[in-house]
């Protein structure tokens, strides 16, 4: 008889021990800081090293911020994390930003870090796909969910119609690809097509090299359908709380002086990065810091500045191929606080990396 | 060794069907072996219905399933039919009857009754036509479309009978089958087991711990001595047939109850001894 | 109470109780439809009232607004993803009754298999996503199905093992006084004592062999599958599109459900749903 | 009806497994007989490389050894299926600013481990829980459990990053979404166990006049035993996925979920890598499975056999 009993209070006595076992984590946080939550758009990675590297070097406390990085993922939608409230600021790509606005967020764009694409199309050099033309009645894979109006833009741009071809949905890995499934994959400059290069060629036994590639660049004005990508953005009702948007300008400049740190100090940021708990490899982290890098310098308006032609060539492409279904209202973005922010650096740092040069980076197996 | 006078003359001159010779039964436990049953001997003739009684333990349900070769013996011989018995399995000499009705759910009471007839490749309308005979034999001819969770228990089990005399065994080993019913069905059910029996000429074995129940059914009683179970006495029932629900009241009966329950006196504090080495068995998984 | 009333012996049918019957099937309705009732309505008004945003959970007359409009899309959806999980369901239930006939027979081997069984169940699908495309191929169907096969072949397995072997001894004592061979006990005793459990993990995989379709779609596949087409418009904040998609995947694993059970009352009509079962 | 030793004495080795050294040492026959399969697997993984797989080389001192597969299958490429050694030495290469791989899974494991639990404890309740309703009540019964059961066809991957973002990126919500696919097997289990007791039994009580609770407590629960214990295994390896699949959008990065997540997407590069997560999380959920089992075997010593499948 008691045996059911006691049966049951093993268990609520096991949640209660494992409750109290799991909870006392919290650090202590000095009551002096304002806390901020910032929402990634993926997990810890040298795409985000601007964050992690103003968290390191102290520029967030020293701003009086105690900003806690929240990590994503392909099952996070870190917009609506920051619309219901869950995060505070969060980074995600413009065209994506616009898109939850249409389904009933407020929120607002502040800063524009990433000046550049870092998306292509890569493939074999055997299926000879050199421009957006080359795709028709080939397999292409894409992300999709929100990863595609670049690739759709090319398209139509080259006559063909996206809705006809044979677009695939590709995993968040190259296996498809370099199975020989895809005949061209989306593959981001910084991360997949690095992946491609630290994979043993299964014919040679050798990696692959750029060399058995070809590769498109949507940047490319061949091309030019190129969108805006990393951008900070947040809740506009949060925005017009209290002293927010002085916070949040406090935010943009101390992760300003981040992204320049690691501009000076890629090999620097990628360790605090890997430190920060991504498991990159040492040669894919770095590798992917450069890309970063050359995608937010230069900076002809400073870092995190909006260009308006670029802002008008995403709403354009967005709203002509049914991302979006109307040019986005006033209020999608405001420039603002990242002038504020650009202003509180000073003349005395470079903040448009007009001299920035890329390494040259060597990728190993796996990464490594 | 059986004196000969306990077998009544009429079948002393039938064939033997169970001829059992010197069998000795044991099981092995953690802490030894147990000695079931020891040195048996019985002959069983044909239209005999012989009762195994004895307190619970003594191994007469050991020793039914020894003649059904639902178990082998340690030592000695077991013929059934004049075959060895595991050869008499094979040729179905014999229908089984035990204490729960052991029917298939999924089958309807007819095709419960069918099963046997199934497995041994009767054609279809014979087994048609026994299953609706037996089933109005034990007076269950209207319940053959049910499904046995809608029959009563003492309904079940008459099924079950239906189901062992379905292929005409000569023999049939009926283990405790009564056991589970009340009184007034039992009571009822032995009447019905008789007129079966008479109707059908077959060789009943039956084990029961019921005196009554034993002396009423049979032609002879074997009463059967705790472990080490041995043939403590037969007493040969010498009540006239058919029997019927008057010879309960005649004044041999009685005798014959007081006869088998004098001979199984004396068991009593040995059979609590043998409770427990009964419960060890379980326990440890042998049995 | 129902339960201490059901030993008792009950009369057939008598003729004319259809009425009766039907009427009783009906009044069984009245709950799991006012409870359906009852659910909308507080999903519709309360949450909402509760301060759950749209974009975290839309109203249901919003899904079936996005339901009705994106219909010509989700119906492919409905076909290739169904066909998928139908697929899967047959493969992983044959071969799991299969490997269950195949080890009822050896304690060892079931034993040898059950620790298999329980780690193949711990597996987040999610980590299966990139093998089974190396395997398979993103584009080709059969990496879903392979999936849900993985999915549903142990629950099966598990169960028919455990139906074939849980029979009463006495049971196969009868069999072997019929001096019945394996396969006749197999025909007659252990397969039908087997079929309840069956169907129990039946129930299981119709439901789990949708959802495995589903997710495995969310990690590669054509676009207009139900877990891609589910993911992407939750991505791009189309959420009452992305909850049409969901009701579907719903839909197909309650029909699936629902055809189990009907084949359930056809294949064991001796089975009471009353707790005896497996 | 619980007890398979008292249905009858059963012919040896249909039922139970042969005596000897075996019987006496379960434990050690359980390793034993894991040990065999695993075994099994590895000789198959291997013999389908030799044969099929992409070509090899080893170089042991001066020795080496290069094998040519006769054939070339897709499924034994070295992408779909890396070498055992390949995924034994990846175990020991450090995660980059981290320990070795095992160490950093061994962790990883343990830490989802500890959120299962915690779901799994929670699940188990609230299925009892559910389940005690729902005999009491046959119209609830009616009216809910085709709610129970249709909310099992909701992908989880759809309803994890709700619950994490309505109840905020915390373990808890972690907890929430293993406790969501838990509850389903044990409430399903107590409807049967608890209605599983002797008929006769139920009519002792009645002549006792026993209140509902008395029944519930004396004769549904300690009758429902074997059945929630066979639900228990089922919910704890449903708690492990559960969990692993909550803390992908949770962004927990403690977990095994943040190592499948980082190792698909990285998986061409090192396929290894996410075998070696993929039996980390078999391995977690066997371990959780067997602490359930181990529970089992305490707290109903000698009230009944455990049921070996």
């Amino acid at each position: 008889m008691n045996k059911s009993a006691r049966i049951a209070g093993m268990l609520v006595g096991a949640a209660i021990v494992a409750a109290a076992c799991s909870s006392g984590s919290a650090s202590p946080s000095a009551a002096a800081l304002i806390p901020v939550k910032l929402q990634l758009q993926w997990v810890p990675q040298a795409q985000f090293a601007g964050y992690y590297a103003a968290l390191d070097q102290g520029y967030y406390t020293a701003a009086g911020l105690n900003v806690t990085v929240l990590s994503g993922g392909p099952d996070v939608n870190n917009l609506q994390v920051v619309a219901s409230g869950g995060a505070d600021l969060g980074v995600s790509w413009v065209p994506k930003t616009l898109q939850s606005r249409e389904g009933g967020t407020d929120l607002v764009t502040v800063a524009q870090v990433f000046q550049r694409s870092g998306t292509r199309m890569v493939s074999f050099k055997d299926k000879s796909i050199v421009a957006p033309k080359d795709m028709a009645g080939k397999k292409i894979g894409s992300w999709l969910g929100g990863n595609e109006p670049e690739l759709f833009a090319a398209l139509t741009k080259a006559g063909l119609d996206p809705t006809k071809e044979n677009v695939i949905k590709q995993n968040f890995d190259m296996v498809a690809f370099v199975q020989g499934d895809l005949d061209a994959a989306q593959a981001m400059i910084y991360n997949e097509y690095a992946q491609v290069l630290e994979t043993k060629n299964p014919k040679t036994g050798a990696l692959f090299t750029p060399a058995d590639l070809n590769v498109m660049d949507f940047n490319d004005p061949s091309i030019g359908t190129a969108m805006l990508q990393d951008a900070i953005f947040a809740r506009d009702t949060w925005l017009k709380q209290g002293s927010n948007a002085d916070t949040a300008t406090k935010f943009l400049t101390a992760s300003f002086k981040g992204w320049i740190y690691c501009r000076d100090n890629p090999q620097k940021c990628a360790d605090i990065v890997t430190k920060a708990g991504s498991q990159l490899g040492t040669s894919h982290q770095l590798w992917m810091m450069n890309e970063i890098n050359a995608l937010i310098w230069p900076s002809p308006n400073g870092i995190g500045q909006f260009d308006t032609t670029a802002w008008n060539q995403t709403v354009d492409i967005a709203t002509k191929y049914g991302i979006l279904k109307a040019a986005p209202s006033d209020g999608a973005y405001r420039t603002d606080l990242a002038q504020a922010a650009l202003a509180a650096l000073g003349s005395s740092v470079d903040t448009k990396g007009a001299s920035f040069q890329k390494l040259t980076v060597t990728l190993n197996e796996g990464g490594k | 060794m059986i004196p000969d006078s306990a077998i009544p003359a009429a079948a002393a001159a039938a064939t033997p069907v169970v001829e059992i010779r010197g069998v000795d039964k044991t099981f092995a436990t953690a802490s030894g072996g147990v000695v079931a049953l020891q040195g048996i001997d019985l002959t069983i003739r044909a239209g005999e219905f012989v009762s195994l009684i004895g307190p619970s333990g003594c191994g007469k349900s050991t020793l039914l399933r020894i003649i059904g070769d639902l178990t082998g013996p340690s030592a000695g011989d077991v013929l059934v039919n004049g075959k060895p018995s595991h050869r008499a399995r094979l040729d179905r000499d014999y229908g089984m009857v035990f204490q729960a009705p052991v029917l298939m759910d999924w089958r309807t009471v007819s095709r419960n009754v069918e099963l046997p007839l199934e497995v041994m490749r009767y054609p279809k309308a014979d087994r048609q036509a026994r299953s609706k005979r037996l089933l109005d034999l034990v007076e269950l001819g209207e319940f053959g479309d049910r499904y046995p969770w809608q029959l009563s228990g003492g309904m079940q089990q008459r099924v079950a009978i239906a189901r062992a005399f379905a292929f005409d065994p000569a023999l049939i080993l009926m283990d405790e089958p009564f056991g589970a019913l009340d009184e007034m069905t039992r009571e009822r059910m032995n009447l019905e087991l008789m007129r079966i029996w008479r109707e059908t000429e077959t060789t009943i074995v039956f084990v029961t711990h019921s005196i009554p129940e034993a002396v009423f059914l049979s032609t002879r009683v074997v009463v059967m001595s705790p472990r080490p179970g041995r043939v403590n006495r037969v007493v040969a029932v010498d009540l006239p047939q058919p029997r019927t629900f008057e010879t309960r009241e005649e004044r041999r009966y009685f005798e014959l109850v007081t006869e088998v329950r004098e001979a199984l006196r004396g068991f009593e504090e040995a059979a609590a001894v043998d409770e427990v080495v009964d419960a060890r068995i379980r326990v440890e998984g042998i049995g | 109470m129902t339960a201490a009333a059901a030993r008792v012996p009950q009369p057939g049918r008598r003729p004319g109780a259809g009425h009766a019957v039907a009427s009783g099937r009906l009044r069984a309705l009245v709950p799991p439809v006012g409870a359906a009732i009852v659910v909308l309505l507080l999903w519709e008004f309360l949450l909402q009232a509760l301060g759950f945003a749209e974009f975290l959970l839309p109203r249901p007359t919003t899904i079936v607004t996005a339901f009705l409009q994106q219909w010509p899309v989700l119906q492919k959806g409905i076909v290739y993803t169904g066909g998928e999980a139908l697929a899967g369901f047959l493969v992983g239930v044959s071969l799991g009754v299969i490997a269950a006939f195949a080890t009822a027979r050896w304690a060892t081997a079931r034993e040898a298999l059950m620790p298999v069984a329980i780690a193949a169940s711990s597996i987040p699908i999610i980590a299966m996503a990139p093998i089974s495309s190396a395997w398979f191929g993103v584009e080709s169907p059969l990496a879903r199905i392979f999936i849900v096969t993985l999915m549903v072949f142990f629950p099966v397995m598990v169960n028919t093992v455990r139906g074939l072997t849980s029979v009463e001894a006495s049971a196969l004592e009868l069999m072997r006084s019929y001096a019945a061979g394996d396969v006749d006990t197999f025909r007659h005793v252990r397969i039908p004592n087997a079929l309840p459990f069956v169907f129990t993990a039946l129930r299981i995989a119709a439901t789990l062999s949708v959802i495995g379709a589903v997710i495995g779609e969310y990690f590669g596949g054509p676009r207009y599958s139900l877990g891609i087409y589910i993911s992407s418009e939750a991505y791009l904040f189309r959420y009452p599109n992305a909850w049409a998609g969901i009701v579907c995947a719903c839909l197909i694993g309650t029909a699936f459900f629902a055809a189990v059970l009907l084949l359930e009352r056809i294949a064991i009509p001796w089975h009471r749903a009353d707790g005896r079962d497996a | 009806m619980t007890t398979s030793a008292a249905a009858g004495i059963v012919p040896p080795g249909l039922l139970a497994p042969a005596g000897g050294w075996s019987r006496r040492h379960p434990l050690l026959r359980q390793a034993v007989l894991l040990g065999g399969v695993l075994l099994l697997i590895a000789f198959a993984w291997e013999a389908a490389k030799w044969l099929a797989g992409d070509p090899w080389r080893i170089a042991i001192g001066g020795f080496t050894y290069t094998h040519t597969p006769p054939l070339a299958w897709r499924i034994a490429s070295d992408i779909s299926l890396p070498h055992l050694w390949t995924i034994v030495a990846t175990l020991f290469d450090p995660v980059p600013g981290g320990p070795p791989l095992w160490l950093f899974l061994t962790g990883a494991a343990f830490y989802t481990l500890r959120t299962a639990f915690v779901g799994f404890a929670a699940g188990a309740l609230l299925g009892l829980g559910l389940g005690i309703v729902f005999v009491h009540s046959r119209f609830l019964e009616r009216a809910l459990v085709p709610w129970v059961v249709g909310s099992q066809t909701v992908p989880i991957i759809a309803i994890a990053p709700i619950v994490v973002v309505a109840l905020g990126a915390s373990w808890i919500s972690v907890a929430v979404v293993a406790t969501y696919l838990t509850f389903f097997p044990v409430a399903i289990a107590a409807i049967r166990g608890l209605r599983a007791y002797d008929r006769r039994a139920g009519e002792l009580m009645r002549s006792y006049a026993a209140s509902t609770p008395q029944v519930l407590w004396k004769l549904r629960l300690p009758a429902s035993v074997p059945y929630l214990f066979s639900a228990l295994r089922v919910a704890a390896a449903a708690s492990v996925v559960g969990t692993i699949v909550g803390e992908l959008p949770s962004g927990i990065p403690e977990g095994l979920g943040r190592a499948v997540l980082n190792f698909t997407q990285y998986y061409v590069t090192a396929p290894e890598r996410l075998w070696a997560t993929v039996a980390s999380c078999a391995m977690t959920g066997l371990v959780f499975v067997g602490l359930v089992r181990f529970a089992e075997a305490f707290l109903t010593r000698g009230r009944y056999r455990p049921a070996a499948v």
